[in-house]
């Protein structure tokens, strides 16, 4: 058992060293409730740890102390018990766990409090194989993939699903709940400082459940109403650019993309596009680059089996030029 | 003698009809196997597909048809039947039993068990393996296109019919074919571990029934208790679920909880420290483990109070654990331990099985498991209690018992070579997986994508399972290489319980007279307070035996045929098999058996002319 | 197995002795009461529904009592489990009913719809 | 070692735990009960769960009939004290007796599961299939099991009484005919709930 002893200081080395990356993991919480549930994590980790060490201080010394020697016949006493013994190893566990116990319960309420307060913001979340749809009731818009939040702000989130089940993380910002189909369930999540967080479906949804990738982006909260206010500008007031190759992209776009994906914020039965251009990965993990985008276009498939999205394989490679150019345009931040 | 044992019979015709208890046994032990190393190659598979960030081994579909069957063989076709196998073979012994209480069921029990895992199986001949899970939670299930998802509804169906009848027999044989003497509290603990887990068998299975019954109905027949469309929904299949999946966990860990009693006592040559704390320990844990299965569902949305309850109810398992491990840590306490492999086997799952049981109640945690849920940290976490608890459990009983049951003993260099290595590898793929999952990699993922933190220990993880593999290839060289070990003594390791008392290898009517036992240990205490031999309990006569029969073949053949019929929707086919299955039923049932009797003349010449 | 000396294929002959007699008539007396006693409560049951002027709110629990009763009826006079010796059937039937009801309630009221 | 049928063995009190084989299979078939128990309380749970999603077919309270259920339960209740009396003539070694009784039980319990069929029929026809609604699945699934155990108790005591019409009471068949008893009662166990709370609760609430 020697190596096992040389693996548990190496828990602590990685424990503190924070490993992973800052935006993913768990033990690195970038907010209040995912804060909550590290302190709880540590809390746990360190009765657990005491545990560990009661059990396997008595092991190792019973394991030397006892063995057999060569030669020694001796038979050992028959003993039947100890009634003190027992009494005390029933005693202090449940001693240790109450001390758990207790802040885990008044957590867990915390946790499921998702009242709205004056100042939060409602966010509706529907999960699809597998892609990501967010909705914001006080702003009339959708959006896809990325989901946006003022920081400081607490965000109520209503969590939905259009058809398996899936299961809404965001490791560093809040522990996860699930997207039951036909059932509704909420959670909430504070972002103090702007960032990138990353999320992930955890429940098993097909082929594609390990691409199910979203992010949730933290911006202060005056950013936050620009993006939701030109989130919501309706396609046809927006400037449109003269430039040959949009236009040619953006018939194409009407033509063949604008059934299923809405650009002025409106979402669809595919997702949002309409901040496209802001996008860092394509269909949620590929890197953002020309070549894939137009990978994606000619065959979704390959790609993310199981999606909803048909293979566009008759597009001319300059079709897809203009599309993918009129795709990385639309954009509702900057300029 | 109208059914006289039939001198003639060829071997593969003896191992079709028997209902000797120590035959299924050897049965289930070879079946188990055979499934072990089949979920072990799958394991081996998706650990190489792991390897490295966004590899391309397999195929992502393949990936999820292989976790899902990688849980499902190991859970129900490896684990419990190989734990079935030492059951069937040991209980009866351990107890001063000739037979079980129902050798007929007890077939019958083990053949729907095995066409159940060969049905599961061809499904990857017949387009592809069932992909939604072990757990198969709906919707994904039951939309899932294909028959894969099919053939888990009518394999899980057929086996677990067979573990119910197994069940039922191992409960009526502990309650009423206990040799004199031996009152409840006498009993070892595997015994006892057995008689709580088939319990637990009992009272859990229905509820998997009536699931795999509703996504049967839902799946064929177009029911709509899952489909949300129809007002069904969704989490009713995860209650059901995990009403019947908590209780297998402790289905499957008290039996190993009650060989290591045996072993840790035999080999520090003590009286199990606390015996009935730790029968009390382990009723309660059984108790407990029905009134805890919705911590699986913290992330479902039942609201707070439910998650409350159902968290602190899950923590209050881990005392009486802990019970159990400070009674073995005290068993050993002034022992002579011995380092047997089982004995190491044992050993080792102390210390694996306190981490397993830690990180246990960390996910009990209801608002921390927001955070642990669906991850790498539960797997990492199920794999502990399972391989440290029960697969160290079935390794150790099996050199332990291996004596007894194959007749010779098992090379015990290459066995604790086998530990470290198969202990090596264990702590090495899971320990690591604990990290993965808080840093954010989600369980049932085909692949991960590269630059997240996740690579280095994914690589660890698959060298730790390539470890596991090559040790369980040196424990089947073992079984070859050893079998020239013949063991003759019948007591090999200087036992205390009831199965050591019989001479090696063991007749098929196991005690020429049953003896009469006279305390916790009864081969211990004569052996200490006696003349080393038990007293007998009746004086030597003929012993009644029951006949073999062909019918629980029959039965479970039929049963196998239906499935065929069911999911392929061949009407005529699926009541041919039930006509077979009813056919085989009515014929048990209105003909007598009445079995024969071994004469007393034939017994004596066994024991040497005394 | 420990019967020796029985056929298992030879008719019983013979009378049960006066004592089984007089508990047997005894047993009936029981049984043919709670047979009575179960049909009054059946009935019992469909009034309080079936009449408008017992309030839902009432009826519901009732109703729920009544089976209660009449089960255990079942179980001890039907089925014989006061008798002596049946104590692991005993465990066996209460142990599931222990089972059952959380089963019950947690299909009823865990599905997410409402939130506790 | 056949015994020819010359020793005349006398009725024991409890013929049906007269022997170890009648002992465990009496206790065997009560913890099948016991099983029996959780896969019914499971059905309930799936139906009380699902008992308003009616979507848009008929509800509760818009099919059932009161009446008709009245006549099912007091044929299943009398099915029961017919099967009690039944082991009480086998006791007796009144063989003919529980023959006789066992008869009157199958004959009740067919007429049972006739009214079953007539119910579901017309129930189909006030537009309740099994793929209406999740109340209309959960509730053929709930009263159809119980009705399929129904059918298989019949078989089961029919096949009973034919292979053993001429035999006498034995050591062998005393058990066999009481736990086929057992059984009876647990299926009437099982309709006291379903009548409670199926029919009832679904008309009333």
């Amino acid at each position: 058992m020697k190596y096992l002893w040389r693996l548990l200081p190496l828990s602590f080395f990685l424990l503190l060293a924070g490993c992973g990356q800052q935006n993913l993991s768990a033990l690195d919480p970038q907010g209040p409730v995912a804060e909550m549930q590290f302190s709880l994590i540590r809390l746990s980790l360190y009765i657990m740890i005491f545990v560990i060490v009661v059990v396997f201080a008595i092991y190792v010394f019973v394991l030397i102390r006892f063995r057999e020697r060569p030669g020694d016949t001796h038979i050992p006493k028959q003993v039947h018990g100890n009634k003190v013994l027992e009494v005390v190893w029933t005693a202090i566990p449940i001693f240790l766990l109450l001390i758990l116990a207790v802040p885990n319960v008044m957590e867990t309420f915390t946790l499921a409090d998702t009242e709205p307060t004056e100042d939060s913001i409602t966010v509706n979340v529907t999960a699809h194989a597998f892609w990501w749809e967010f909705e914001y009731p006080d702003y009339d818009i959708v959006a896809g993939q990325d989901m946006y939040i003022p920081t400081n702000t607490r965000v109520i989130i209503n969590l939905e699903s259009s058809d398996v089940i899936h299961s809404f993380w965001v490791p560093a910002l809040a522990g996860k709940q699930d997207n039951v189909p036909g059932n509704v369930n909420d959670m909430w999540i504070e972002a103090p400082k702007e960032g990138v967080y990353l999320g992930k479906c955890t429940e098993l949804c097909g082929p594609s459940h390990w691409l199910m990738d979203f992010k949730v982006i933290a911006v202060e909260t005056d950013v936050f109403e620009t993006w939701a206010a030109n989130m919501a500008v309706p396609a046809e007031e927006k400037e449109q650019s003269e430039s040959e190759v949009l236009v040619e992209g953006r018939t194409l776009y009407e033509q063949s993309c604008l059934q299923c994906h809405s650009i002025s914020g409106q979402g669809g039965f595919g997702p949002d596009l309409t901040n496209f251009g802001e996008r860092t990965v394509v269909a949620g993990y590929l890197k953002y680059e020309d070549e894939n985008i137009k990978d994606w276009i000619r065959d979704p498939q390959s790609l993310k089996p199981g999606n909803g999205m048909p293979a566009f394989p008759d597009f001319t490679e300059d079709e897809l030029d203009a599309l993918t150019e009129y795709l990385k345009s639309l954009k509702v931040l900057e300029e | 003698m109208s059914h006289a044992k039939a001198q003639s019979k060829s071997v593969l015709w003896d191992w079709l009809t028997t209902v000797d208890h120590k035959k299924v046994g050897i049965l289930y032990l070879a079946a188990g196997a055979f499934f072990f190393a089949l979920g072990g190659l799958e394991a081996i598979l998706m650990r190489i597909q792991l390897m490295f960030p966004e590899f391309t081994f397999l195929p992502a579909q393949t990936f999820n048809e292989l976790l899902t069957m990688h849980g499902t063989t190991m859970i129900f076709l490896a684990a419990m039947p190989l734990l079935f196998g030492l059951m069937n073979y040991i209980v009866p012994l351990q107890i001063g039993a000739r037979d079980v209480a129902f050798p007929f069921l007890n077939a019958l029990g083990f053949w729907l068990f095995l066409f159940g895992g060969i049905l599961l199986n061809v499904s990857w001949f017949a387009g592809g393996a069932p992909d939604a899970g072990w757990t198969a939670y709906v919707p994904l299930s039951s939309e899932s296109p294909g028959t894969g998802i099919d053939y888990y509804v009518l394999g899980l169906q057929i086996s677990g019919a067979g573990t119910l009848i197994g069940g039922i027999n191992f409960l009526v044989t502990i309650i009423n074919m206990r040799a004199p003497g031996m009152s409840m509290m006498r009993m070892p603990l595997f015994t006892w571990s057995t008689f709580v887990a088939s319990m637990l068998i009992l009272f859990a299975f229905p509820a998997l029934t009536i699931g795999l019954l509703l996504l049967m109905l839902e799946r064929i027949f177009g029911a709509t208790y899952f489909a949300v469309d129809f007002g069904g929904n969704v989490i009713i299949w995860q209650h059901l679920f995990w009403i019947f999946g908590h209780p297998e966990v402790y289905i499957l860990v008290l039996p190993a909880f009650g060989i290591f009693s045996e072993i840790i006592s035999t080999f520090s040559k003590k009286r199990l420290f606390g015996y009935s704390a730790m029968v009390f320990a382990t009723l309660i844990i059984g108790f407990l483990g029905f009134m805890v299965w919705a911590h699986h569902m913290f992330t479902v949305g039942m609201g707070p109070v439910a998650n409350s309850i159902f968290a602190v109810a899950t923590m209050a398992i881990a005392v009486p654990t802990g019970i159990k491990i400070f009674n073995w840590l005290l068993t050993l306490w002034g022992g002579r331990i011995q380092f047997t492999t089982a004995n190491l086997f044992a050993l080792g799952f102390i210390p694996s099985f306190v981490m397993g049981g830690v990180t246990g109640v960390m996910l009990a945690t209801s608002a921390a498991n927001y955070q642990f849920h669906d991850t790498y940290f539960v797997v990492a976490h199920f794999h502990y209690v399972i391989i440290g608890g029960v697969v160290l459990g079935l390794f150790a009983g099996a050199f332990y018992w291996w004596p007894r049951i194959f007749g010779y003993k098992l090379n015990e260099t290459l066995g604790k070579i086998f530990f470290w290595m198969f202990l090596f590898g264990f702590h090495l793929t899971f320990f690591v997986q604990h990290f993965l999952g808080l840093i954010g990699m989600p369980r049932r993922v085909a692949s991960f994508l590269g630059g997240q933190g996740l690579d280095e220990m994914n690589l660890i993880s698959t060298i730790g399972a390539f470890f596991m593999g090559v040790a369980f290839i040196l424990f089947v060289v073992n079984i070859f290489v050893s079998m020239k070990n013949k063991e003759t003594t019948g007591d090999p390791w200087d036992g205390r319980t009831l199965e050591w008392t019989i001479p090696s290898p063991t007749p098929e009517y196991n005690f020429a007279q049953t003896p009469l036992v006279r305390d916790v240990d009864a081969l211990w205490y004569e052996k200490y307070e006696g003349d080393g031999k038990m007293k007998a309990a009746e004086p030597l006569g003929d012993i009644h035996m029951p006949n073999g029969s062909f019918l629980p073949f029959i039965i479970s053949l039929g049963l196998f045929i239906a499935s065929f019929g069911f999911i392929y929707h061949l009407w005529a086919l699926a009541i041919a098999g039930m006509v077979v299955v009813f056919g085989a039923m009515f014929v048990r049932s209105v003909k007598e058996d009445h079995g024969y009797h071994i004469p007393k003349e034939d017994i004596l010449n066994a024991k040497g002319g005394k | 197995m420990a019967d020796h000396g029985m056929d298992p294929t030879a008719p019983l002959k013979g009378e049960p002795t006066k004592k089984v007699k007089r508990k047997l008539a005894r047993e009936t007396r029981t049984q043919v009461i709670s047979f009575v006693l179960m049909i009054f409560l059946t009935s019992l049951a469909f009034i309080s529904i079936a009449s408008d002027a017992i309030p839902a709110s009432f009826a519901m629990p009732f109703i729920l009592l009544l089976a209660t009763i009449q089960v255990v009826l079942q179980l001890y006079v039907f089925m014989h489990l006061n008798e002596r010796g049946n104590g692991w059937a005993n465990v066996m039937i209460w142990s599931a009913v222990i089972i059952a009801i959380p089963t019950v309630a947690s299909l009823m009221l865990l599905l997410g719809i409402v939130k506790w | 070692m056949e015994h020819q049928h010359t020793v005349q063995q006398t009725l024991p009190p409890n013929p049906e735990k007269a022997t170890l084989e009648g002992r465990n299979k009496f206790l065997g078939f009560w913890f099948f009960l016991g099983g029996e128990t959780v896969l019914f309380a499971s059905l309930f749970g799936t139906y009380l769960g699902l008992k308003g999603s009616t979507h848009t077919g008929p509800g509760p309270d818009e099919l059932f009939s009161l009446p008709l259920v009245f006549i099912m339960t007091m044929i299943l209740l009398t099915s029961s004290l017919t099967s009690v009396f039944a082991i009480i003539n086998m006791k007796k070694g009144n063989y003919r007796g529980l023959l006789l009784w066992l008869s009157v039980t199958v004959i009740l319990g067919l007429a049972f599961l006739g009214f079953e069929i007539y119910e579901f029929y017309e129930y189909v026809h006030h537009g309740l299939g099994f793929t209406t609604s999740a109340f209309g699945s959960s509730f053929y699934t709930l009263v159809g099991t119980h009705g399929a155990h129904v059918a298989f108790g019949i078989a089961w005591i029919t096949t009973l009484l034919l292979r053993y019409r001429k035999s006498g009471l034995t050591l062998t068949n005393a058990p066999k005919f009481y736990v086929a008893v057992l059984y009876w009662h647990f299926i009437d166990v099982v309709w006291v709930f379903i009548f409670s709370v199926v029919y009832l609760m679904g008309i009333g609430g």
